[in-house]
């Protein structure tokens, strides 16, 4: 067990209590720094995609796990973010001007949607941002000449001082580029969760009414909660759209949305780490089942791929299985086995066991 | 005849032990009272006697029947009902239904029940049709042990009746309380702030600490402590204003 | 000059008169306690002073200036601080979390550089944290700091919502029911943080209660509202002695619960 | 050696919809394929070499098709890839593709983009949805006296090329235009949209939905006691639309162009029948799908063309070799041909009407 | 009208659920297909043949049977988690119907066998579907018997407490968990005349289950908790959308139930008959 002497305040304000996690992080960084020259293309191209989800994650997170809005509607946000970034560049911008003005133009949309929604929560936002996803899905199907419409366009090809950064051409400058911009946006969301802006998100979500009693501005709050989220979120859709290359409307499904929760979800509500975790999860568990699959077949004669839709339904059986043995997430599990080790050995089995919760009625906010 | 039993019970929150292994008897139409400081696990305690919690150890008899680990409402079909700390009413149902699912386990006709409810607390009747979500804090109190009554219990425990109502009417609950355990003979279990007032009321009490209990006896006896007129009954000399202010520890820590 | 002028203040609930025509004010650095009947309309007083419910007609000025209209994310920004009978804190956050929201009002940094962390966010963070400390120890919740709202138990929890209230540093600060739920002991302990807020703090305290041990010890003056409607106003002891009250509230036993 | 090739394998991919609203494409197009290749395989496979076939399910995601690729194109290392289910799949799939030259061929959608812009490695089955309306089209201006033309679409590339090929005609001034409504893959009630249709005075209603949507959106017509017909795609040439629709009383009116025959008019041939049989034997299934159909003419394409490609198998050989096919497939009822600058393996197309519940041959265009 | 009905059939299966637990049940339109593919598995003449009466009330035994045990293996583990859980529980179970209904029916689309197919009646002149009369009736028929079930019954009464707070339904000795294993057996009885009603129009196949997410829709527009609003918001679905199909220009069309939505929403963020209240303090 590690004792923190703390001697001063900014002990607590600052990200990493004492110098080990700061050191720990710092090898994270240098692994996925070198990570091109560890693997080969198949793997880094899945962990450009998983950083990627991470990103979108950590979009979703700032709505659904720190303030308390439930949305269904986040790969319209993702679209958003695709298109802008797709025709900025079209009109001659340079990436590094399109991409972070795809995001404000995204989180700007998303702010402004939040205004009329504020006094909905719950499923009641989420099926409203349902509602806003199938209203951009049919803007972007109208709006031919920026996106291509039905047909669909190619995404740009990324030049940064004449340097490529091309999916296809150049992965591991791409890969690069994306660690770059994930980690930015994990430090600065790390710094808002440590600030007043950050606590004002939690406030909302925990109580409103109590929220207002200390002055802050509901409606605002919220909308710049869910614009930070949106603008985040189209970033990871400007980034998704160069991954794919070639995309249309029908990237952005539903299915995209459902996964992010999914995402949030199982990596742990209302953790950064969570994203991530979850972000791994949903990229690279269908992939390990395809994997183990392959194997199987290979090796022993099993060959489940034919029968139909196997993987995706042994996906879908993990997933159950993880929300009903570990209902705080990835993450949530991650800090029951650090607490193990940490106290080890005098940790008890029931330690963690979970005591009988009940519900009570979310219908008065 | 002993009706409620607890044996060295041992209730969990998590890694936090909340009970630590009490034990305490409640005897046929006797009111038992339990005293003890903020946080020292009465509310568990109620909590795990009608299964809303599982211990981790210990038994817990009810009318010789063992009942620790059942469901919650397997332990109220056995006749104990208890009116939970902080209200817990419906709020989207009427303030008549409320009531009537307060006899859930029972058959027949309620309105009699009803009745003397209505006469305990007027205010009810008057609202009897409005959602109980709306009423004031001290009003949702009322309906919280109205709907304890309309049970009929054998055992009833009750967890800070008085919480939040005016004096009046803590005077009336607490009537209320002695008539039904004089009139009707049920037992109960009372856990309460105002120990002035339970004391007076109660036949035996238990002292609650750090889920430990450190003192048992009748009221009159507890009554007469050094540590119970201190900590719960509060030394008039000492309430003076601008008083100099200092504490004495609890001798039993 | 009072700090809080309530002029014949009045919301109806459909058929429902929760309060009907109460004036009252509060002058600085008073103590002034509202007594009454369960649903006599006192929490809904509060509920109108910071704006959660609409008057159906009266005002409410504060500091001289007209609240009536303001929103309910305004009032704090004047100064006033509330806790509430049900206790509404963030369940899932730390008690020291819990004491910064209520720093809110005192920001002065934008989104923008709470993200980018500048130096000022940290300074103003390091202040915030000082007064939040300050509070704590006045409440005596440092064995509390860092844990979750959640597993607290009700008493905590009732301290901790004053710590809240008094962490954003108020002029006037709403307090409904602080005691109920408290055993005499830590009754005690309110009755003196109150005394101090009054004193050391400069604060003026408008409090609605049922323990009428702790009403005549630390308020100046007391109103009686029952139906909405005032009853009698004056010393504790006077409108103790008030018939109509003693036969609406009290009952027989005066004082007896002390 | 090429990637996906060793002495005794040879590794073939396809990324598929086996989950999602595709499925029934997708999945008796695997089985079929299957069945193909494990034939082959116990004959020895091909030059020596077993044919694996690993399946991705993509589940109609994009992102997932992507994935697929990834895993099937870098960490598999696959020759070709065989009936890549979904146009903006595939063109997602292009991107890993085209780099490393890796054969697609016989895509599951008869997008144009298939085959457009060309490029040596990409191979279409069919003609696309484009040439297959267009024909059925100018027949029933011709054979049914068809003059005012609606349409009932998803906006999805298919439905865009059937739109497209008739804008074409109505420019040329060979038809008129009536109501065009798009619509959701999700939507079920048609009766306001075939207000539209019955409003605008159409005859002729060129329809591409789902599946099951074509079903109900002509069953409703029906029920309307509309005067209309109906002109399907490829989409739509499906053997339970005839049998579902005559489940619900409509026996007639129903018409479809595509690159290959409905099965069951030629159930009597003895090819056919004993494909029919063996598939029966190895699903359980009553009657191949025309999925099945697709699944065993894409399986049977790669076959030929790795026959042919001889013992030393690179792409550049495999596409002389796809170019150089040229035979009848019995079961889709089609000529397949390829050459090097023809990458559409049937160029014919084949309109069928419905007729008491049967797809009935009326025209075959080349 | 007939397809709102359908809208609102699925809706109440969505509200049953609400009421019960407060917990929104995304695999209902699964739910729905599944209902439909059984009554088709024992009442077609290919599959096991029994006559169309006995095929449904077989079907509708099974459905409650899968209801009921889906609360009692998988639901009831996430006993007091936030609704939230029960949202991607139930995405997920969605996943698991389609593999199952696809693996036994294949994912070819199948037309249902019942007496009322393609059978008209034209009284005064104008055509009506049988299929839609008997869609209409059931509909109004099956939501007045939830209604009356949940204003009348003890254990209507008691789902409802259940939904508002667990904890004190338990203290009053509602065996909550077994009522939602019933509700969910209800919801599950639902689903399958949903289904069926459903599968009168034209042809079924596994993923005619998405059209949950417009009568989950439907179910909000009505106000989550509320029976006749359910089928009011699927009336009004199912109304507007042909109208909107016929007048409204394509796209706007295609968004109508959804703009509708907004609109309620925004202006009642419960939905028409609301249930949600600013909370006392
Ligand atoms: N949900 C919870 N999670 C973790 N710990 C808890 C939880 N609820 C209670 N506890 C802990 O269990 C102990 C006993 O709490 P309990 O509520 O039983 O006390 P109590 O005697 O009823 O107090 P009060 O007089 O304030 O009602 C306390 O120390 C509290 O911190
Ligand atoms: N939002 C509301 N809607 C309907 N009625 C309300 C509402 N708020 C308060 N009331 C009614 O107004 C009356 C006064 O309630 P209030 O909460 O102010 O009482 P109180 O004096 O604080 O009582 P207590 O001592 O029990 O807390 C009650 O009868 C209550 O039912
Ligand atoms: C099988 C086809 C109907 C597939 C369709 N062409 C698509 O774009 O996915
Ligand atoms: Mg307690
Ligand atoms: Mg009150």
């Amino acid at each position: 067990m590690r004792i923190v002497f703390k001697k001063s305040y900014d002990r607590d304000i600052d990200l990493h209590e004492h110098g080990w996690s700061r050191a720990k992080i710092a090898v994270l960084a240098g692994i996925m720094i070198v990570l091109p020259f560890l693997v080969g293309e198949y793997y880094l191209a899945e962990a450009t995609n998983t950083l990627i989800w991470a990103l979108a994650g950590m979009g979703l997170m700032v709505a659904v796990g720190h303030t308390g809005q439930v949305s269904l509607g986040h790969a319209a946000f993702l679209a958003i973010g695709a298109y802008a970034d797709s025709a900025l560049m079209n009109a001659g911008l340079p990436f590094l001007l399109s991409f972070p003005i795809a995001g404000l133009i995204t989180g700007i949309f998303g702010a402004i949607i939040a205004i009329p929604a504020v006094r909905m929560s719950g499923i009641y936002l989420a099926i409203a941002t349902l509602a806003v996803f199938v209203i951009v899905e049919e803007m972007v199907i109208m709006l031919e000449p920026i996106t291509g419409g039905v047909g669909g366009i190619m995404a740009p090809s990324i030049q940064i001082f004449g340097i490529s950064f091309d999916r296809y051409g150049a992965l591991q400058n791409f890969y690069w580029l994306i660690l770059g911009v994930v980690a930015l946006v994990a430090w600065g969301y790390a710094n808002l969760m440590r600030s007043p802006t950050g606590r004002s998100f939690l406030a909302v979500r925990d109580s409103e009414v109590s929220a207002r009693a200390l002055g802050i501005n509901v409606t605002r709050t919220k909308s710049l909660a869910f614009g930070l989220s949106t603008g985040v979120t189209g970033l990871a859709g400007a980034l998704m759209g160069h991954y794919i290359g070639f995309y249309n409307y029908e990237l952005f499904s539903i299915f995209i949305s459902i996964n992010l929760l999914l995402v949030v979800t199982i990596g742990g509500l209302g953790f950064i780490q969570g994203a991530f975790l979850g972000a791994i999860l949903i990229t690279a568990v269908p992939q390990a089942i395809a994997i183990a699959r392959d194997g199987l077949n290979a090796n022993f004669g099993i060959d489940l791929g034919s029968v139909p839709g196997l993987d995706t339904m042994i996906f879908a059986v993990i997933l159950i299985l993880f929300i009903i043995f570990e209902p705080t997430g990835l993450y949530g599990r991650w800090l029951k086995i650090r607490v193990w080790f940490e106290i080890f050995p005098l940790a008890r089995r029931d330690m963690f066991r979970r005591q009988k919760s009940y519900l009570k009625t979310e219908r008065m906010k | 005849m002993t009706v409620l039993s607890v044996r060295n019970l041992e209730t969990f929150y998590g890694a936090i032990m909340a009970l630590r292994g009490v034990s305490i008897d409640v005897e046929q139409g006797e009111i038992v009272t339990i005293l003890g400081a903020n946080g020292a696990g009465k509310t568990t305690l109620m909590k795990t006697i009608a299964g809303l919690m599982d211990p981790e150890k210990g038994q817990i008899t009810f009318m010789g029947d063992a009942i620790a680990g059942l469901d919650p409402d397997r332990v109220v079909s056995k006749g104990i009902s208890l009116v939970p700390e902080g209200r817990e009413v419906f709020p989207y149902l009427s303030i008549e239904e409320n009531l009537k699912l307060g006899a859930f386990t029972r058959r027949g006709d309620l309105s009699n029940d009803l009745d003397l409810v209505y006469t305990y607390f007027p205010i009810l009747k008057e609202r009897r049709r409005q959602a109980a979500g709306f009423l004031s804090g001290g009003q949702q109190q009322m309906l919280a042990i109205g709907r304890g009554l309309m049970a009929e219990p054998k055992l009833m425990m009750l967890d800070e009746p008085s919480l939040g109502l005016s004096p009046l009417l803590t005077q009336e609950i607490f009537g209320i309380i002695a008539r039904l355990n004089a009139e009707e003979g049920v037992t109960m279990l009372l856990v309460e702030q105002n120990a002035h007032i339970a004391l007076e009321t109660a036949h035996r009490g238990y002292v609650l600490e750090m889920g430990r209990i450190v003192m048992t006896g009748p009221c009159e006896q507890l009554k007469a402590s050094d540590d119970i007129q201190e900590f719960y009954l509060g030394r008039t000399e000492e309430t003076e204003r601008g008083q100099k202010r200092w504490k004495r520890r609890k001798t039993w820590r | 000059m009072s700090l809080l002028d309530v002029n014949d203040l009045a919301v109806h609930f459909g058929g429902v008169k929760a309060v009907d025509g109460v004036s009252f004010s509060v002058d600085p650095g008073e103590v002034f306690a509202i007594i009454g009947p369960n649903g006599a309309g006192k929490s809904t007083i509060f509920n109108l002073i910071s704006r959660i419910y609409e008057p159906t007609r009266g005002t409410i000025r504060f500091d001289g200036q007209d609240i009536t209209g303001l929103k309910a994310h305004d009032i704090a920004q004047l100064g006033i601080a509330r806790t509430f009978q049900n206790i509404e804190l963030f369940d899932h956050s730390t008690v020291l979390a819990n004491l910064l929201m209520g720093r809110h009002t005192h920001k002065s940094t934008n989104f923008v550089q709470d993200i980018l962390f500048l130096p000022k966010v940290r300074r103003e963070e390091r202040e915030h944290r000082h007064r939040v400390e300050e509070v704590i120890e006045f409440l005596e919740l440092e064995a509390y700091r860092n844990k979750m709202i959640a597993g607290l138990p009700y008493g905590v929890r009732k301290v901790v919502e004053i710590g809240r209230a008094l962490a954003l540093g108020p002029k006037l600060i709403l307090l409904d029911e602080p005691a109920s739920g408290l055993s005499v002991e830590e009754t005690q302990d309110v009755a003196y943080w109150i005394e101090d807020m009054r004193r050391d703090m400069g604060l003026t305290v408008l409090m609605v209660e049922h323990d009428m041990s702790l009403v005549n010890q630390v308020s100046d003056r007391v109103l009686a509202v029952a139906n909405g409607k005032p009853l009698a106003m004056g010393t504790p002891q006077e409108v103790q002695a008030h018939p109509d009250v003693q036969a609406a509230y009290l009952g027989t036993a005066v004082g007896d619960a002390a | 050696q090429t990637a996906g090739v060793t002495d005794d394998e040879i590794k073939i991919g396809g990324a598929h919809d086996l989950s999602g609203i595709f499925a029934p494409f997708s999945v008796p197009a695997v089985t079929a394929a299957n069945l193909v290749f494990e034939e082959v395989n116990a004959n020895g496979g091909i030059h020596g070499r077993k044919i694996t076939y690993i399946v991705e399910d993509h589940g109609y995601q994009v992102p997932k098709a992507a994935q697929a690729a990834n895993k099937l194109i870098n960490r598999d290392e696959v020759f070709a890839m065989l009936l890549n289910l979904g146009t903006p799949h595939n063109l997602a799939m292009f991107q890993l593709m085209e780099p490393k030259g890796i054969p697609n061929v016989s895509p599951i959608t008869a997008a144009r983009q298939m085959i457009e812009p060309p490029a040596p490695w990409k191979f279409a089955g069919t003609s696309s949805y484009y040439d297959a309306i267009k024909a059925t089209a100018e027949y029933m201006v011709a054979e049914e006296g068809a003059s005012k033309f609606c349409l009932m679409i998803l906006p999805t590339d298919f439905g865009k090329e059937i739109e497209a090929a008739v804008h074409e005609m109505a420019e040329a001034g060979t038809i008129e235009m009536g109501a065009e409504i798009a619509h959701k893959p999700d939507e079920s009630d048609f009766t306001g949209a075939l207000g539209k249709v019955k409003e605008s005075g159409c005859d002729t209603v060129g329809m591409a939905l789902g599946v099951s949507q074509q079903i109900n959106a002509i069953t409703t017509a029906n029920k309307l006691g509309m005067d209309v017909r109906f002109m399907l795609s490829g989409a739509g040439f499906h053997t339970v639309v005839a049998k579902g629709l005559a489940a619900q009383g409509v026996m007639g009116g129903v018409y479809a162009g595509a690159g290959w025959q409905d099965l069951e008019a030629r159930a009597g041939q003895p090819e056919v029948q004993e494909w029919i049989a063996s598939y029966k034997e190895a699903t359980g299934e009553d009657f191949p799908s025309t999925g099945a159909l697709l699944g065993y003419g894409g399986a049977t394409t790669m076959v030929k063309a790795l026959e042919a490609a001889g013992p030393d198998l690179t792409h550049e050989s495999f596409i002389a070799a796809m170019e150089s096919l040229d035979y009848e497939d019995p079961i889709g009822g089609n000529r397949v041909d390829y050459s090097a600058d023809d990458h559409v393996g049937a160029d014919e197309v084949f309109v069928s009407r419905i007729e008491n519940g049967s797809w009935v041959l009326v025209q075959t265009l080349e | 009208m007939a397809n709102g009905c359908i809208y609102g059939l699925v809706a109440l299966g969505f509200v049953l659920i609400y009421k019960a637990s407060e917990g929104v049940n995304f695999a209902q339109g699964d739910m729905m297909m599944l209902g439909a593919f059984v009554a088709l598995g024992f009442g077609n003449s290919d599959q096991m043949g029994l006559p169309f009466g006995v095929a449904m009330i077989l079907a509708m035994v099974v459905m409650f049977g899968v209801g009921y045990g889906v609360e009692r293996v998988v639901v009831r583990r996430i006993f007091g988690q936030p609704q939230f859980a029960l949202v991607i529980l139930t995405i997920a179970m969605g996943f698991v119907f389609r593999f199952v209904a696809g693996s036994i029916w294949g994912y070819s689309p199948l037309v249902l066998e019942t007496p009322f197919a393609g059978r008209n009646l034209y009284p005064g002149g104008i055509v009506v579907g049988l299929a839609d009369l008997v869609t209409i009736g059931v509909t109004i028929a099956l939501t007045l018997a939830l209604w009356a079930f949940f204003a009348f019954t003890k254990i209507g009464l008691a789902a409802q407490a259940a939904s508002q707070n667990q904890m004190a339904a338990y203290i009053v000795g509602v065996p909550v968990m077994r009522v939602n294993s019933l509700i969910w057996g209800l919801s599950g009885v639902v689903a399958t005349v949903a289904g069926v009603l459903y599968a009168t129009k034209g042809a079924i196949d596994p993923n005619i289950g998405l059209l949950g997410i417009k009568a989950f829709a439907a179910a909000v527009i009505g106000g989550l908790g509320s029976l006749p609003g359910a089928l009011l918001g699927g009336l009004i679905i199912g109304v507007v959308e042909p109208i909107a199909g016929r007048y409204a220009p394509g796209e706007l069309a295609k968004m109508s139930p959804y703009i509708i939505m907004l609109v309620v929403l925004v202006t009642r963020p419960g939905g028409l008959f609301a249930q949600i209240q600013m909370k006392k303090v």
